[in-house]
C-alpha cells in the first residue's frame, strides 16, 4: 500500500492547456497516473494528452468521477482553483503554483477544512507513490517502490535525497513534497499520522527547513508513534529575517531557527542527519 | 516587501485611521518648509528599514521650522544598524498620555491573520509576548468575514483599554484589519496607538509589511520598492527577478530549488567555506538564467568564487553548462568555478564543461569541498 | 404561557444611552420587564434607569446572564448589534431600528441563524406578553392577558387592533410586530408555529399587508395547525411598484398584493377581517 | 432609488465590466457633439426611469453626427408612459450577435442577493420566468464570500452560455455581484449581456436599483437623485424627509405608521373615497412635522380635503393638534380636514381641535365616512 494515490485515483489537471499543464500532464500519464480530464474555463471540449478538458470542475468530476486534482492555474486565480476543486467535491487535491498571495490562501483553508479534502502545496512539486504514479512535477524514474515514507518542504532537495536512497537500495512508499509557503494544505504531522496507520511504510524521512514551527509540531506528533522517523534540516547557515527562496522558509526572531528544529526532532528521539548523505545511513538502522 | 513608516501611513490614512499630518523630506530644507507649512512644533523621524531608530538618535524634535531643519540635519544620513537614513518624516508632534499596541499579524499555525493587541504599547511587542504574554489578546480572523465592528470592540475591552477610548480603537482596529487584508498584508502595526492629553487617539507609528506574493495586484505599493542601503544587490536582483539573498561570505552560490540551495549553503560551510549568497533559478531555467545568475553573484566585490549545483529535473543540463561557459568569459580572470550537475542532460552538461576546461564536482559534497578548497588556492596565490 | 418573553426573560438593552434607548428602557421596566442591563460602547459603568451599562454585549451578558435583547442602535450599526447580541449568545434579539441596508440584513441573517437566536424585527414595534413585561416600545397599557396570540408586520396599526380586542373584551397572550423590511428576523409562520405550541392561546391573529410572500408562506403552514387564525391584510388600495412606508411593503408585478394573500389566507380556511373593526367577531367566533 | 441607464453604466464600468463608451445628452447639439467625438454610429437612448423604451421609439439610431442629432431631436421631449425625455444616453452602437441575462436580485425568501442567469437575453425576465422557468438559473449568494470567481463561473456554466464567452460572462457576474453588495443595491441587472459580431462581451444596458436606507453611506448616488417628472411631489416630499407616496385620488392622508396608513386608505376606499396619497408621520411626531405634512399635501391641486389619523403612543394628541390648527390657516379656505386621534393625548388634543372649530371622527371609520362626506358637501357647493 501507500498514502493518498493508489489505483482507486483519478486525477484532472487544472490548468490543463497551459504549457506546464499540458507538459507534466503528459509526464502523469507517462508514469502510469490516471489521469482523466482537465479543467480550463472556455476551453472545454478541446482534448489534451488524450484526455478531454471541461469548463469547470463539477463537469468534468460529472463526467469523469475524478477524485483528485492538480492544479497549474497562475497565482492570481489558483486560490479560487483550490476552493473550486474542494467546493466540487474533490478530495485530494495538489497545487503546484508558486506565488499565491497568502490573503487568498487563508480563505481557500476555509473551504478546504469545510469541505473535509486534502491539500498538497501550494508552491509544491506534488508527490508520487512508485508504482501507482504521481500528482505533480516530480521526476518519477528516481523512485523505487519500498518501505520509505518520504515528506519534504523542498523539490529539488527532494530528488536528491530520494536518489540517494534509491542509489543505496532502498525504495519509497509515497513521497510528498508539502510546499515552500507559509499557509501549506497539510503539514508534517497530517503526513506523519498517514504513514503511521501505512502497512507499506517502515520508516519515514522527513526534510525540513527553516521558517514557521512545522517541524517542532512533527516532533510532538513523532513522539506518540510507533514508527521510526529519520529528519534532516535545511538552513543552518540562513540568516534571521531573510526570505529564503520559499516564501516559508524565513526566520521570524528566534522561531523557526534551523537548531530548534533540530533540537526539537532530536528531543522526540529523531535521529537527525548532518548531512544529506548520512541520510541512507540513518534509514539503515532504523529498518 | 517593507516600506516606510510614512509609506504605511499612508495606507493606515486611506482606511480613515487618524494620523498625525506630515511629509517626507530628503534635506534639511525640505524639513523645514514642512514644519513651517504644519505651523507646529514637529517631530523628525529617520525612514529605515530596521526597528530601534529612536535609541540610535533617528527620532528628534523641532519646535520652530529652524529647530526642525537643525534636527534633519543631525538625521539625515546617519547610519542606522548599517543603513544610512537618506529621508525623514516630518509630522506634528503630540503630546501622548497612553500607549497602546494593536497589530494583526499572519500566523501560520492558524492559518489566518491574527489580531493582536495590548495596553503595553510603544515597547517591542515580542519582548511584551516574552515577559507579559497575558497582557497581550490574540484572536485569529475568520477570512469569510474579514473582523466585523463587534469583534474588534469586544477584543480592545478584552485587551483592558479603558471604556472611553473603547468605541475609536475598536473602528482602528477593524479599519487596520481592513488595510491589512485589502493590502496583501504580512504585517499591520500600530505601535504606538497614542492617546493624547488633548483627548485624541491616533497611529503615533505604523508598520506594514507586504507579502511580495500579492504585489501584482498592489500596484502602487509595488512602485514603493527601493533599494536597501545595505543591500543594493538584493534589490536588483528583484528588478532582475532573481531570487536572491545576500550574506557575508566569499563563496557565491547557485542552484535549483530553495531547499537545495539552502542545502548547499549548509554543505559549503560544512567544507570550511563561508557563502557569499543564496541565488534559487527556480526550475526549467535556461541557459541566459544561468549567465545572468553567475554574472550577477560575480558582482559581489567579496565573491572569490563560485559554485553551481543544479539536479536537473526540468532544467537541463546542458543549458546550465552553456550559461555557465557564456559567463565564464566576463568573470574575473582566474576565479574559481565548480559545477556540480546531475539528472536531466547531465552527461551532456558535463562533456561540454570538459571541454571548457571547467571543474565539476561529483555530487554537492565533493563540490563544495572543491570550490571552497579552490578558492584557498586562489587566496594563495597558488 | 405565552411565548418567548415570559418570568424567565432577562433583558439588555443595546443603545441604552440614546434618548430612544433610555425613554424606551424605562417604559419597559414601567411594564414589568425584567431589564437586567445596558449596552453602549465607551459608557461602560455608567447607570441609566438603575441598571449597569456595559461596553460590550459578552460583558453584559456574564455579568447579568441576559438572554435577550432590545436593540436602539442606529442604522449604521444595528446589524452589526445584532451579528453582536447572537455571537455573544443572546438567543431572543428584538430590534426596533428602522433603516438598516438590507445588504447589513443579509450578513447579520447568517449569523443569527448559525447562532440559532430568534430575531424579532428590525424596523418593528417589538412584543410585549401582558402580565410580564415588554420588549420594544409597544404601549403596554392596551394590553390584556387573553387567549389571542397577535402578529401584526405593522407598529401602530397593531395598537389599532389590539385596542379593539381589548375593548371588546379579547385578552391577548402575547403580541408580536414582526417588522416592516424586506429582511426580517423571523416571519409569520415561525410565530404561527410558536403559537401552535402556546397553552394559552386559542387564537391566532394575524395582520399582513402588500410585500413580499410572508403571508402566503403562513397560508401554508396554517393548513397543518390545529388552532384557529384570523387575519387581516392592509393595502387593497396600493399601486404596484410604491414603497408604502415600510421597506418591505411594495409590489413587484403581480407579487405582494393584498388580494394574493387574502386569497391565499382564505384557500387555508382562514377568516379575513374585510376592516380591523371586524376582527373582534370574527375572533369571537373561532375562540 | 432608481438610477439611469447611463449611470447604472458608470458603476459597471467603475467594477471592470465593459460597457460601450458614451455620454449623456441634454438636447440635439449635445448628442450630435457627442457622436462626433465618438466617430462612429451611435444609439440614441432615452434615459427615463420605466422600462419598455424600446417599443415606445424612445431608443433610436445615428450613423452620423447629424443623423444623431436628428434621433435626439426625436427622442427628448417625447413621453414614455407619462414621463418627458430629459435626456438621452449617447453611446456606439454595437452589432449584436447574441443577447443574454445577468441579473442580481435581493430575495427575501432566501434572505440574501440571488444570482440569476439566463441565456434567453434582451427580453423582459419576469416573462422568461414565467413562462420557461427552467431557462433561468438561480443561485443565493453567500454573504460571507460574495460570489466567488468559480461559482460565477459555475453558474453561467450551468445557464448553458457558450464555452467560448464562458470566462469573461463569469468575470462580468462576479464584478456584477461586488457592484450589487458595494453599492447597497436591491438590483442589478445587465440585459442584454451582449455578445456582439466582432466577438466582444459587453453590457449592453445595465439597471441598478439602490436601496434608500444604503443611501446615507452611498453619498456618490444619493446624489442621483431627482424628480421623476411623473411624480415632483414624491421627490420633493424625500427631500423634505416626508414618507409620501403621490396616489391619484382627491383625499389627502395623513397618518403614523405605515401600517396605520395603508389601512386608512382601504378604510376611506371603503367609505366611497379616493385616496390622494400616502403620508406617514413616523413616531414622535412633534407639532411642526403635522403643520409641514398637512401643508404638504394640500400642494397636491387633487386634494379636496384630508383626513389625519393618528394613534397616539410616543406621538403626542396635543401636538398633532396644534400642528393641524397652525396649517389649516394656510389651507385653502373651506377645505375640509377631519381628525381621529386616540391614545396619548387624545382628550387634549381633541379640546384645541374643538375650539379651533376642527372636525373630529371617533374612529378610523367615521373620520374616513366624514371627509368623503364633508368632500362631497363641498363639491356640491353646500
Amino acid at each position: 500500500m501507500s498514502i493518498l494515490l493508489d489505483n482507486t485515483t483519478r486525477v484532472i489537471v487544472q490548468g490543463i492547456t497551459g504549457r506546464e499543464g499540458q507538459y507534466h500532464t503528459r509526464n502523469m500519464i507517462a508514469a502510469g497516473t490516471n489521469v482523466v480530464g482537465g479543467v480550463t474555463p472556455s476551453k472545454g471540449g478541446q482534448t489534451v494528452e488524450g484526455v478531454p478538458v471541461f469548463d469547470t470542475v463539477a463537469q468534468a468530476k460529472a463526467a469523469t468521477d475524478a477524485n483528485a486534482s492538480c492544479i497549474f492555474v497562475p497565482p492570481a486565480g489558483a486560490a479560487d482553483a483550490i476552493m473550486e476543486a474542494a467546493s466540487a467535491g474533490i478530495k485530494l487535491i495538489v497545487c503546484i503554483t508558486e506565488g499565491i498571495p497568502v490573503v487568498d490562501m487563508t480563505r481557500a483553508m476555509l473551504v478546504v477544512r469545510e469541505k473535509g479534502a486534502t491539500l498538497i502545496g501550494p508552491n509544491c512539486p506534488g508527490m508520487c507513490t512508485p508504482g501507482f504514479g504521481k500528482i505533480g512535477i516530480i521526476p518519477y524514474q528516481i523512485f523505487n517502490p519500498g518501505p520509505v515514507g518520504f515528506i519534504s518542504r523542498s523539490g529539488t532537495l527532494t530528488y536528491e535525497v530520494v536518489s540517494l536512497l534509491t542509489g543505496a537500495g532502498i525504495g519509497q512508499s509515497t513521497c510528498i513534497g508539502i510546499g515552500g509557503d507559509p499557509i501549506i494544505g497539510s503539514t508534517f504531522a497530517d503526513y506523519l499520522s498517514l504513514f503511521e496507520k501505512d502497512p507499506q511504510t517502515k520508516v519515514v524521512v522527513m526534510c525540513g527547513e527553516i521558517g514557521g514551527s512545522d517541524e517542532e509540531d512533527a516532533a510532538e506528533f513523532i513522539k506518540t508513534m510507533t514508527k521510526p522517523v529519520v529528519a534532516f534540516v535545511s538552513g543552518r547557515t540562513a540568516p534571521a529575517g531573510k526570505r529564503m527562496g520559499h516564501a516559508g522558509a524565513i526566520i521570524s526572531g528566534n522561531t523557526g531557527t534551523a537548531q530548534g528544529k533540530v533540537s526539537a526532532l532530536q528531543a522526540a528521539g529523531v535521529p537527525v542527519a548532518d548531512t544529506i548523505f548520512d541520510i541512507p545511513e540513518l534509514v539503515k538502522k532504523v529498518l | 516587501m517593507k516600506i516606510h513608516e510614512y509609506q504605511a501611513k499612508d495606507i493606515l490614512a486611506k482606511y480613515g485611521i487618524p494620523v498625525q499630518p506630515g511629509k517626507v523630506a530628503h534635506t534639511p530644507e525640505e524639513a523645514e518648509a514642512i514644519a513651517r507649512e504644519l505651523g507646529e512644533p514637529v517631530v523628525i523621524k529617520a525612514q529605515v528599514y530596521v526597528g530601534g531608530r529612536g535609541k540610535a538618535g533617528g527620532i528628534q524634535f523641532g519646535d520652530t521650522p529652524e529647530q526642525a531643519r537643525e534636527a534633519a540635519t543631525r538625521v539625515l544620513g546617519m547610519d542606522i544598524k548599517g543603513l544610512t537614513v537618506e529621508k525623514v518624516l516630518v509630522t506634528s508632534k503630540i503630546d501622548i498620555k497612553d500607549e497602546y499596541y494593536l497589530g494583526i499579524v499572519l500566523d501560520r499555525k492558524s492559518q489566518a491573520p491574527v489580531v493582536m493587541v495590548s495596553t503595553a504599547g510603544g515597547i517591542d511587542i515580542e519582548e511584551v509576548a516574552e515577559k507579559t504574554p497575558e497582557k497581550i489578546i490574540q484572536q485569529p480572523i475568520d477570512m469569510r468575514w474579514g473582523l466585523r465592528p463587534f469583534e474588534a470592540l469586544d477584543i480592545v475591552t478584552r485587551a483592558g483599554f479603558p471604556s472611553n477610548i473603547l468605541r475609536q480603537s475598536a473602528a482602528i482596529l477593524a479599519a487596520l484589519a481592513k488595510a491589512f487584508i485589502e493590502s496583501d498584508a504580512n504585517l499591520a502595526e500600530i505601535n504606538p496607538l497614542a492617546y493624547t492629553t488633548d483627548g485624541k487617539v491616533l497611529a503615533a507609528d505604523g508598520k506594514i509589511v507586504i507579502d511580495d506574493n500579492g504585489l501584482f495586484r498592489q500596484k502602487e505599493y509595488a512602485t514603493w520598492a527601493e533599494p536597501e542601503e545595505a543591500n543594493p544587490l538584493e534589490y536588483e536582483a528583484k528588478q532582475a527577478g532573481l531570487t536572491y539573498v545576500k550574506l557575508d561570505g566569499d563563496v557565491g552560490i547557485i542552484g535549483n530549488g530553495a531547499g537545495l540551495v539552502m542545502t548547499t549553503l549548509d554543505m559549503v560551510a560544512r567544507a570550511g567555506g563561508k557563502p557569499a549568497n543564496f541565488l534559487d533559478i527556480g526550475g526549467g531555467a535556461k541557459a541566459e538564467v544561468m549567465y545572468k545568475s553567475l554574472t550577477f553573484v560575480a558582482r559581489d566585490p567579496q565573491v572569490k568564487g563560485i559554485l553551481v549545483n543544479i539536479f536537473g529535473g526540468i532544467t537541463r543540463g546542458e543549458e546550465v553548462a552553456k550559461g555557465v561557459i557564456m559567463a565564464q568569459a566576463e568573470l574575473p580572470k582566474g576565479m574559481p568555478i565548480v559545477v556540480r550537475l546531475s539528472g536531466t542532460g547531465a552527461e551532456e552538461g558535463r562533456a561540454l564543461l570538459k571541454d571548457a576546461g571547467l571543474d565539476w564536482g561529483k555530487d554537492m559534497r565533493d563540490a563544495s569541498e572543491k570550490i571552497v578548497a579552490a578558492i584557498a588556492r586562489t587566496e594563495k596565490g597558488l
